[in-house]
């Protein structure tokens, strides 16, 4: 069976892919938030999944509110980037999955999940800023990819319990999956922020500090909280938590944290990065 | 049915009502992804928004940078971004252009609740 | 509170579109099939609907591969028919509904259902045909129409189950909404049939009568089949039965018929036409 | 993993594994919702197979209208319909191809299993 080997979190943000671009990293304002992956790095290196399950948001490139879904998952055999209109350079292609990807479609129906499902999607800063943390200068070709985009966007959002439940399922069909190949699974945006309003600019450094930390110990005390809680407490887009919850569901068991970094403000949030491991 | 919006202040719940009445503007600020879009709408701002249907309200938000404004009309951050950038802001500006505060004034209140880095 | 009137059955094929445009309803083909709707036409012009919710499938206008939701739900002021390839007429557009709309979206991602939120989409023949048959010469701007699309092409699809409980989770909302509208629902499509593979051609009228047995008196009987066994028992597109149990999963409670038709074969198909009152 | 598929007689499951099979003949069927690319097909079938990326075996079947084979190679009826849309069949010349029966043949099978009209 295929396996869950850990997870990780991590911010997306396209300030992130500029500094990267621009070569930044070592920078003050840089080199606390990026002295956060080395570490990571290394244990993908050594532990070479074979597929990243990677929990996402769409910012505009791909899912327009014509037609948005809730929930979408790649089943593609590979997804493009592109421009999404203010300066982020684009990155090659990522390279898809089709046969997992399937299966855990058809787990998800089967449980009562409506996703979308994606043949022909582009991938935004979302996914594609992950990617290039983990893998600098691009080397992430190697890695098979599934995307699951949530929506963070209009709300009804779904719920984090829902979102959560979507990443038990998920979980739970990695592990029904006949394969031998690793598996690990990114919770990717956040931490609090907020862009919009009179308010745009809040941060909530110590609701992001309780986050990593029930994250790890007690995941659904943080899915008690309705996105319209999320909004309050952690700002307008600190909703993005959800793909946190969806990653920390597909863990399943107990996990226990071997790497942390927080650093805030990052551009205008509060950037959290996390290794876990299935105890 | 009760109206619960805007309960948080200074945050402008976008939702299917607000998805509604936005509509045409946020489909041309997606269109923004295209850098031809970019230019035609650089060319002719006024021509570019009539030919999205934008309300006279829409408008005059886009043609103004009120970015509060095209929030109001409905307009969705993550599209409006997408303007902010043809405009050369990054969001850090777009923050100070909200909040009535420069960009360093806007960076100073984003670290004044900073934490690591020179924060501690 | 917004108040569900009824529940109409009716078939949805191509063929039946280019027969009314071509004036063949009283032809000896035809004339069967179409004796089925004058009483339902009555009880609309009687009752005058406000909403109509259309359960129904999109067979390739819309809802491409690429990005093809499970559920989707419309919340536009207008849709649009277009060129499906085959040459049946274009009919004008479809007059929409935003509030109810919302309210369904919210209830349905308040209770744990991941649909696709639509606000620009066209809709095919699954949604025309049966608006041209309850109001001939296209008299149907009038109601407000909310398209329920419902993924009946690429396996998986929503299991007959789920169908019924969105269904249900969609009455509810409509219970639930601060209105004193009047709204039917349709279910179209079906019932048994398959157009591809060496097996094309299957129709099974006894299956289509206990499905229409069952509808009225003990739906939850139906969705206890699934996807699988409904392709075997009704044909590969038999599966459209779906649409049928999500618009009886609205009704709520219990139902009884106040009309019935079935005429078989209508091109390739078992084609029933119910009208179903609250009891 | 099992392999189930096929387990009812002369039924090609369109499942998962099929729909990333067929991509590319089920995209070149979508756009003959579009007239012009009906007219583009006809004017060189081989070519707008090749524009789309079809496979040889695809590209194949649809050069000789074979529909059996069309959904062999991860063809969808939905598609494969505007397909035959456009060689001006209906969905009994649609059937009668597929089962080796004339239309006239195909119409009598589906008679026969009928009721209401003429059937009593
Ligand atoms: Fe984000
Ligand atoms: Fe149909």
């Amino acid at each position: 069976m295929a396996k869950i080997i850990g997870g990780i979190t991590t911010s997306h943000i396209p300030a992130i892919g500029i500094a990267m671009d621009r070569g930044l990293e070592d920078t003050p304002y840089w080199k606390d938030f990026f002295a956060g992956y080395p570490p990571i790095r290394e244990w993908l290196g050594e532990q070479k999944p074979d597929i990243a399950i990677v929990f996402y948001n769409d910012h505009g490139l791909e899912m327009f509110l014509d037609k948005k879904p809730t929930f979408a998952i790649g089943c593609a055999p590979s997804y493009d980037n592109a421009d999404e209109g203010w300066g982020i350079a684009t990155i090659p292609p990522v390279t898809g999955e089709t046969e997992l990807s399937w299966h855990i479609v058809n787990e998800l129906i089967e449980h009562d999940f409506d996703p979308t499902v994606c043949q022909d999607i582009k991938v935004d800063h979302g996914l594609t800023v992950p990617l290039s943390l983990m893998y600098p200068g691009h080397n992430y070709q190697h890695m098979k990819v599934i995307p699951v985009c949530i929506n963070c966007e209009r709300h009804p959002m779904p719920k984090p319990s829902r979102c959560y439940a979507l990443g038990q399922a998920i979980g739970k069909a990695v592990e029904s999956f006949d394969s031998d190949q690793k598996v690990v699974v990114f919770g990717t945006g956040g931490l609090s922020h907020q862009l919009d309003g009179e308010r745009a600019g809040i941060i909530n450094a110590d609701f992001d500090e309780e986050c990593m930390n029930k994250l790890v110990s007690d995941p659904e005390a943080l899915t008690r909280y309705s996105n319209d809680e999320l909004v309050e407490i952690a700002g307008a887009q600190g909703v993005e938590l959800n793909m946190w919850l969806a990653m920390r569901g597909c863990m399943l068991g107990k996990v226990r944290e071997v790497h942390r970094n927080y650093v805030a403000p990052i551009s205008n949030t509060g950037a959290g990065t996390q290794l876990l491991l299935n105890e | 049915m009760t109206d619960d919006k805007n309960k948080t202040w200074g945050t402008i719940k976008f939702d299917g009502p607000m998805a509604t009445k936005g509509y045409a503007l946020n489909k041309m600020c997606y269109s923004f992804n295209n850098a031809e879009a970019r230019e035609e709408f650089k060319q002719d701002e006024a021509a570019y928004c009539d030919k999205f249907g934008l309300t006279p309200e829409q408008k005059e938000a886009v043609i103004n940078r009120d970015i509060l404004a095209m929030e109001r009309e409905g307009g969705s951050i993550y599209y409006l971004a997408k303007f902010a950038g043809l405009l050369g802001l990054n969001v850090q500006d777009v923050g100070g252009l909200q909040t009535g505060r420069t960009t360093e004034e806007f960076q100073a209140y984003l670290d004044s609740q900073g934490r690591g880095k020179n924060n501690g």
